[in-house]
């Protein structure tokens, strides 16, 4: 039983640090450019076609990676200038209407371009199998990949932010436009970056996630949801909170959906538990986000100036 | 006062109204059918398998029935139940069809139907095949060339009796899938280990359930996990590790759309069906020929019964003769089911369901290394879906 | 916005035209059109409430589909009741679409009470998380069919007639658009509407001239949950059949395009914005099934284009 | 005996690590007008925004007319006489100027925001009328508050605070921006405020002001606040003679 908490832990922190590769994109153009942007999805689901398609070009996982990173970076880039840097300024409906135009016009165009029948990324052949993490307990490779990759990111990102010079500018951005610009930052081309930087994470986490949940059209708005969800528990603009509410977010609903069946088994009469069980661990997520926002409004690490 | 402004804008609108009313010309000596399907979102391959199907079956006819020219208007749903309610309303009202067709999913059929049967055209699903509307609701204008719901599972249920005295029950939450499990149920008579409903529409990531599976060993599993839960759920389940271990079973998860992806890692599983690419009749072996020639892949099931329904038609259509206002003649010459179908025998029940075999298959390559299914075994003959029974058609 | 902009005129031409359509359209025999303006028509319904809350007041609700879900769902298990009684009270529309409006607004009332803690984006994601929870609260509940839904064993009776006759819908439906229009003019420029307008960009102002803002934001949430529940009501009428899908948040998103399409915070946006949006989708998607990479582009540019849209373009007409 | 019109014991408010006012005590007696100066950031605004509730103190209390409202909502303090004008002018800009200034109205006649009368019915049209005239902006009062030039939103801003008829008025820079002919109406302004012209007592006002010589000529009192502390409080001859004061802050003007 232990070594089963054990493993479900483990998927639940692999879950927490896809969804935080997600939300910290939303939660830093959110933060920094006050824009919210419904299409992030769409370069999640973009990074994971252009990796569906560079891999098997490339022949090997890792090039095929990069290259969809830098290609979906580029798009996000393409967005910022066209788009998105129109908006910045904007009422945050606006922005809303805008980026889910951009839904729409991505889900169509990679059923254009790419055909209905969806994509797949074949697991890389040296992280095939499970590892015995701990004795008894085989746990795929290829998931605690994901899960070491993640960490690694989000490690990156923390570093990038609170010790670099870049990360210095960014967070300038992020308090005061116009002092930054003073401190010689070119606030345009630094928001441009962060967007970019933002879609490389999201292509990441939905390159990531291809060899376990295929690649298909639609597949941003099935986790963008939770994402969002993620952004809004951990408080908007902290790369933090997003980090601490991906892990709970992760943690809960798997958590939730191993074991919620059986804990109402015991308290409740078999048949109202199987009708329950379900329907509540679907909206035990939400139930946890208005949960928290009920106590404290602006999330769990409001960032100032939000 | 702008009265005059008003009165002229008012005229002007209502103008364009009636000029947008009045619409296409209807054409008389035409068959005209609707085909409702998924041609966009994550499922829009399934509604292009079938789209390919009718189309095929339209040349198979050189594109006439009954000495009439056929035109066909095919329909996004987007999985939604009331965008499949105005497309059906529009096909019906609007464009004056004669025949609606397509409808993979239960939830769409069963919010569009009686848009085309109360106004007596006819509609003949392809894929979904609800419960309703076999039984208490089963209608004189309504034709399936699918399956009811629950018959394929209950085959699995018969299969599981032979091979296994545990089994672990997956599905997702939702209506389809419950009743898929309940078909199971009711033929399968050793022990249930433990049933798990997933979350739906959006659960993808199953690392919980199948850490659970592994803890609680059952001697099989048996999932229901459609279009691209399928892949998904296939994919997750090797990465595991327990596609040895632990015997895999599954109903509508592998077809031809699935299997290019996952081919390797189901190779011989087991699943249910009423039809297979290998079944040995002569209207098979040329729709799955041309079909393969014509789109260099395998039809999937659903694509088999586009096929029948566009086959079961023009069956009706021939026997009066192209008299497309006879809908008495029209109605039993459907009900006759007076054509060569791909799964060799086929007849209608009372309730307009197809009475047929079920058999087992599995997956295996063929000579060309390609993966597609193949029949092991015939699990039921000429069955009768249970809901039948609740059937009183009014004539 | 008073009767004699440019932009209510051609409102009023519209809803005049509308008016006329059933009559035309049955002349052309063309009875889809009856079907389609109606669902349009209760989508403008639908938009209207959703623009108090969202337009004039600052509560940018992401799960008011939810809404048009309870109003259906009230009518369907009320439907279900009159059936098994094979008629009587509980058949009418009179009784069926009071209790529904009445059902939503005690939803609206508590999903409000916790959602108006919040503000902004927040305030979108808990108003989503309320939708998803109903749209979930729908699949679980199998005696109503789970996420297949039910078709309605019988429509709401409005005397002799049912709300089952395409002209008698459609007629119902318009009237109570009109008067929700009228409502809706009356309502903003009431010392209530003020307050709900003010509240938007200047809540704590308000506040500080003793005005109990949290009330007045409760009490429109509440009243726009109800109206949108009597929206569903007609909608479950309309298409003779509930389920789920009718509260998912993709159902959302579609009202709130069509607030913002229309004109966020203008009294006819919403009856442009659902014109515009089931006449675009009707069009479009009968050039190509991949309608959508035309649609999106079309909002991004009414966004960039900044001109409040469509109420909008015809203030920025007469400017030239 | 009654109550001083605020009483301010030990008012505590934090920001993170820093003390915006630590340790505040100041008594206003009815009638007067206090003004209070000091650096940016000394925590004036901070001060009012706890007297109007804006901000909930970490510690301390305040006393309006002899009653704690250190820990209520901000309408109720509204209610108890409480009115206070924004540093930048805050109207409601797509309102016109006769709903900018209705709302307060209705509220000190105790009237609900009704969903079905109309928003200017005539016991609050003439008050409206009344204070629109009061603040020199009658001839507008149909614009939308939007429109109106800096001077004539800061001179709405007052009106607004004065709308819902306030015993204890916080003025938060009234001056600020205004140019010299606009500075005298707006001195004139304040003392008719002060008058009161509704059957009462005289209207006690807070003012924060960086105009000095509007400061001296306006106040009956001065308080000097420097890093969230009350220095020194007086008259104004005491004050300007006060040495920490011409050292902390008059010094460098």
């Amino acid at each position: 039983m232990m070594t089963l908490v054990f493993e479900q832990a483990l998927n639940g922190v692999q879950l927490g640090v896809l969804l935080f590769l997600l939300a910290a994109g939303l939660t830093l153009v959110f933060g920094i450019m006050n824009f919210v942007n419904l299409a992030h999805g769409s370069l999640y689901m973009v990074g994971a076609y252009f990796a569906a398609t560079f891999i098997p070009w490339s022949g090997s996982f890792i090039v095929g990676a990069l290259l969809a990173l830098a290609a979906t970076a580029a798009v996000g880039m393409a967005l910022e200038v066209l788009i998105f840097r129109r908006l910045y300024h904007r009422d945050h409906m606006d922005q809303v209407l805008a980026t889910f135009g951009l839904i729409l016009f991505f889900n169509e165009l990679v059923l254009m371009v790419w055909g209905p029948a969806g994509l797949s990324i074949a697991v890389p052949s040296w992280l095939v199998g499970q590892v015995n993490i701990i004795p008894g307990v085989p746990y795929p490779a290829y998931r605690l990949a994901v899960l070491v990759t993640g960490l690694a990111a989000a490690a990156f990102l923390y570093v990038l932010v609170s010790r670099t010079r870049t990360g210095m500018r960014i967070r300038a951005g992020a308090s005061d436009q116009q002092m930054a610009q003073a401190l010689g930052v070119d606030i345009k081309l630094l928001f441009t970056g962060i967007v970019g930087l933002g879609a490389a994470l999201a292509a990441l986490a939905g390159l990531l996630a291809a060899p376990l949940r295929s690649v298909y059209a639609g597949m941003g708005e099935d986790i963008l949801v939770l994402a969002f969800v993620v952004v809004v528990i951990g408080g908007i603009g902290s790369i933090r909170g997003a980090f601490v509410a991906a892990l709970g977010v992760g943690l809960i609903d798997t958590v939730g959906r191993a074991f919620l069946p059986r804990v109402l088994d015991a308290l409740l009469s078999d048949q109202i538990a199987d009708a329950v069980a379900p329907a509540l661990s679907t909206t035990l997520i939400y139930l946890t986000m208005v949960v928290v926002l009920a106590i404290r409004p602006r999330g769990l690490f409001p960032a100032p100036g939000q | 006062m702008n009265l005059r402004g008003i009165g002229i804008l008012a005229a002007l609108a209502v103008a364009a109204l009636v000029f947008w009313v009045t619409g296409p010309p209807n054409q008389p000596d035409q068959v005209r059918i609707g085909f409702v399907t998924t041609l966009t979102t994550g499922t829009g391959v399934i509604g292009a398998d079938m789209r390919d199907a009718f189309e095929l079956a339209l040349d198979h006819m050189g594109r006439t029935m009954g000495g009439l020219d056929v035109s066909v208007s095919y329909e996004d749903d987007a999985v939604d139940p009331s965008i499949g309610r105005q497309k059906t309303e529009r096909l019906v009202q609007r464009d004056k069809v004669h025949f609606v067709s397509g409808f993979i999913w239960s939830n769409v059929l069963l919010a569009s139907y009686q848009a085309a049967t109360d106004n007596d055209v006819f509609l003949i699903g392809a894929n979904a095949g609800p419960s309703q509307l076999a039984g208490e609701a089963c209608n004189r204008n309504f034709f399936s060339t699918s399956w009811q719901n629950d018959q394929t599972t209950m085959a699995m249920g018969e299969v599981l009796n032979d091979q296994v005295s545990t089994v672990y029950v997956m599905a997702p939450n939702y209506a389809a899938g419950r009743n898929m499990i309940a078909g199971v149920e009711r033929t399968f008579q050793g022990e249930i280990a433990d049933k798990t409903l997933t979350q739906f529409p959006d659960q993808l990531d199953f690392a919980a359930e199948l850490a659970n599976i592994r803890a609680a060993s059952p001697e099989a599993v048996w999932v229901f996990y459609p279009g691209n839960f399928g892949t998904q759920f296939f994919q997750q389940y090797s990465q595991a590790g327990l596609l040895g271990e632990i015997p895999l079973y599954s109903t509508f998860s592998i077809d031809a759309l699935n299997l290019p992806q996952i081919g390797e890692l189901v190779e011989g599983t087991q699943m249910t069906q009423s039809w297979s690419p290998d079944m040995d009749n002569p209207a098979n072996q040329k729709f799955v020929g041309d079909f393969r020639a014509k789109y260099g892949r395998y039809p999937s099931f659903y694509a088999a019964q586009a096929y029948d329904a566009a086959m079961l038609i023009r069956s009706a259509v021939e026997a009066v003769e192209g008299d497309l206002e006879d809908l008495n003649g029209l109605r039993q010459a459907l009900a006759r089911a007076d054509f060569q179908s791909v799964r060799g025998k086929f007849s209608f029940g009372e309730n307009h369901f197809p009475i047929q075999d079920f058999f087992l298959r599995e997956v295996v390559r063929d000579a060309d290394g390609a993966f597609t299914t193949r029949i092991v075994d015939v699990v039921y003959s000429d069955h009768v879906d249970p809901y039948a029974k609740d059937c009183s058609m009014q004539p | 916005m008073t009767p004699t902009t440019p932009a209510s005129r051609w409102a009023i031409a519209l809803l005049i035209a509308l008016a006329a359509a059933p009559v035309f359209s049955a002349l052309a025999g063309q009875t889809f059109y009856v079907f389609l303006l109606s669902k349009m028509m209760i989508l403008a319904l639908a938009g209207v409430s959703l623009n108090w809350i969202l337009g004039y007041g600052n509560m940018p609700s992401f799960g008011h589909a939810g809404f048009l879900g309870i109003g259906a769902y009230s009518v369907a298990i009320m439907s279900m009741r009159a059936a098994e009684a094979q008629g009587g009270w509980l058949a009418t529309a009179f009784v069926q679409l009071p209790i529904a409006t009445l059902a939503a607004a005690i939803a609206a009332i508590i999903i409000g009470a916790v959602s108006l803690r919040t503000r902004g984006v927040y305030f979108i994601m808990i108003t989503l998380a309320f939708g998803q929870m109903l749209f979930s609260l729908g699949v679980a509940l199998e005696p109503l069919g789970g996420d297949d839904g039910m078709t309605l064993p019988m429509y709401s009776t409005l005397g002799p007639a049912d709300l089952s006759s395409g002209p008698v819908l459609y007629y119902v439906v318009l009237g109570l658009l009109v008067l929700a229009l009228a409502g809706s003019h009356r309502l903003m420029q009431s010392p209530f509407g003020a307050v709900i307008r003010g509240a938007k960009s200047n809540e704590t102002r308000l506040e500080a001239l003793g005005v109990p803002t949290y009330r007045y934001r409760l009490a429109a949430f509440a009243l726009a949950g109800a109206v949108c529940g009597l929206a569903g009501a007609l909608l479950a009428n309309q298409g003779g059949y509930v389920s789920p899908a009718l509260a998912a948040w993709t159902h959302s998103a579609e009202l709130v395009v069509i607030v913002l399409l229309g004109g966020a915070g203008t009294l006819f946006g919403p009856l442009f914005g659902a014109l515009a949006v089931v006449g675009l989708e009707e069009i479009l998607s009968q050039l190509t099934e991949h309608w959508r990479i035309i649609f999106g582009p079309i909002l991004i540019l009414v966004v960039l284009a900044n001109r409040g849209g469509i109420s909008g373009l015809f203030r920025a007409r007469t400017n030239v | 005996m009654s109550s001083p019109a605020l009483e301010i014991i030990g008012l505590h408010k934090q920001f993170g690590g820093v003390a915006a006012n630590d340790g505040i005590d100041l008594i206003l007696e009815t009638g007067e007008i206090h003004a209070l100066i000091g650096p940016n950031g000394s925590g004036k605004t901070t001060l009012i925004n706890q007297i109007m509730g804006i901000l909930t103190p970490n510690s301390g209390e305040i006393h309006v007319f002899g009653q704690n409202v250190a820990h209520r909502p901000i309408h109720t303090r509204s209610k108890m006489g409480v009115g206070r004008s924004w540093q930048i002018p805050s109207v409601f800009p797509d309102l016109t100027v006769a709903e900018n200034v209705a709302f307060g109205v209705r509220a000190a006649l105790g009237l609900s925001a009704g969903w079905w009368t109309k928003a200017l019915t005539e016991d609050v049209t003439d008050r409206v009328d009344k204070l629109l005239g009061q603040a020199g902006l009658r001839q507008v009062m149909d614009a939308p508050a939007g429109d109106l030039s800096h001077a004539d939103q800061r001179k709405l801003d007052v009106a607004i605070a004065l709308s819902s008829d306030p015993i204890l008025v916080l003025l938060d820079e009234p001056l600020a921006g205004l140019g010299a002919d606009e500075t005298t109406h707006m001195l004139t302004y304040i003392r008719k405020i002060r008058a009161n012209s509704t059957p009462g007592p005289k209207r006690t006002i807070v003012l924060i002001e960086h105009d000095m010589d509007a400061v001296f000529a306006l106040s009956d009192r001065i308080s000097v606040l420097v890093e969230g502390k009350i220095v020194a409080t007086g008259t104004p001859q005491e004050i300007g003679q006060n040495p920490i004061v011409q050292h902390a802050y008059l010094g460098e003007a």
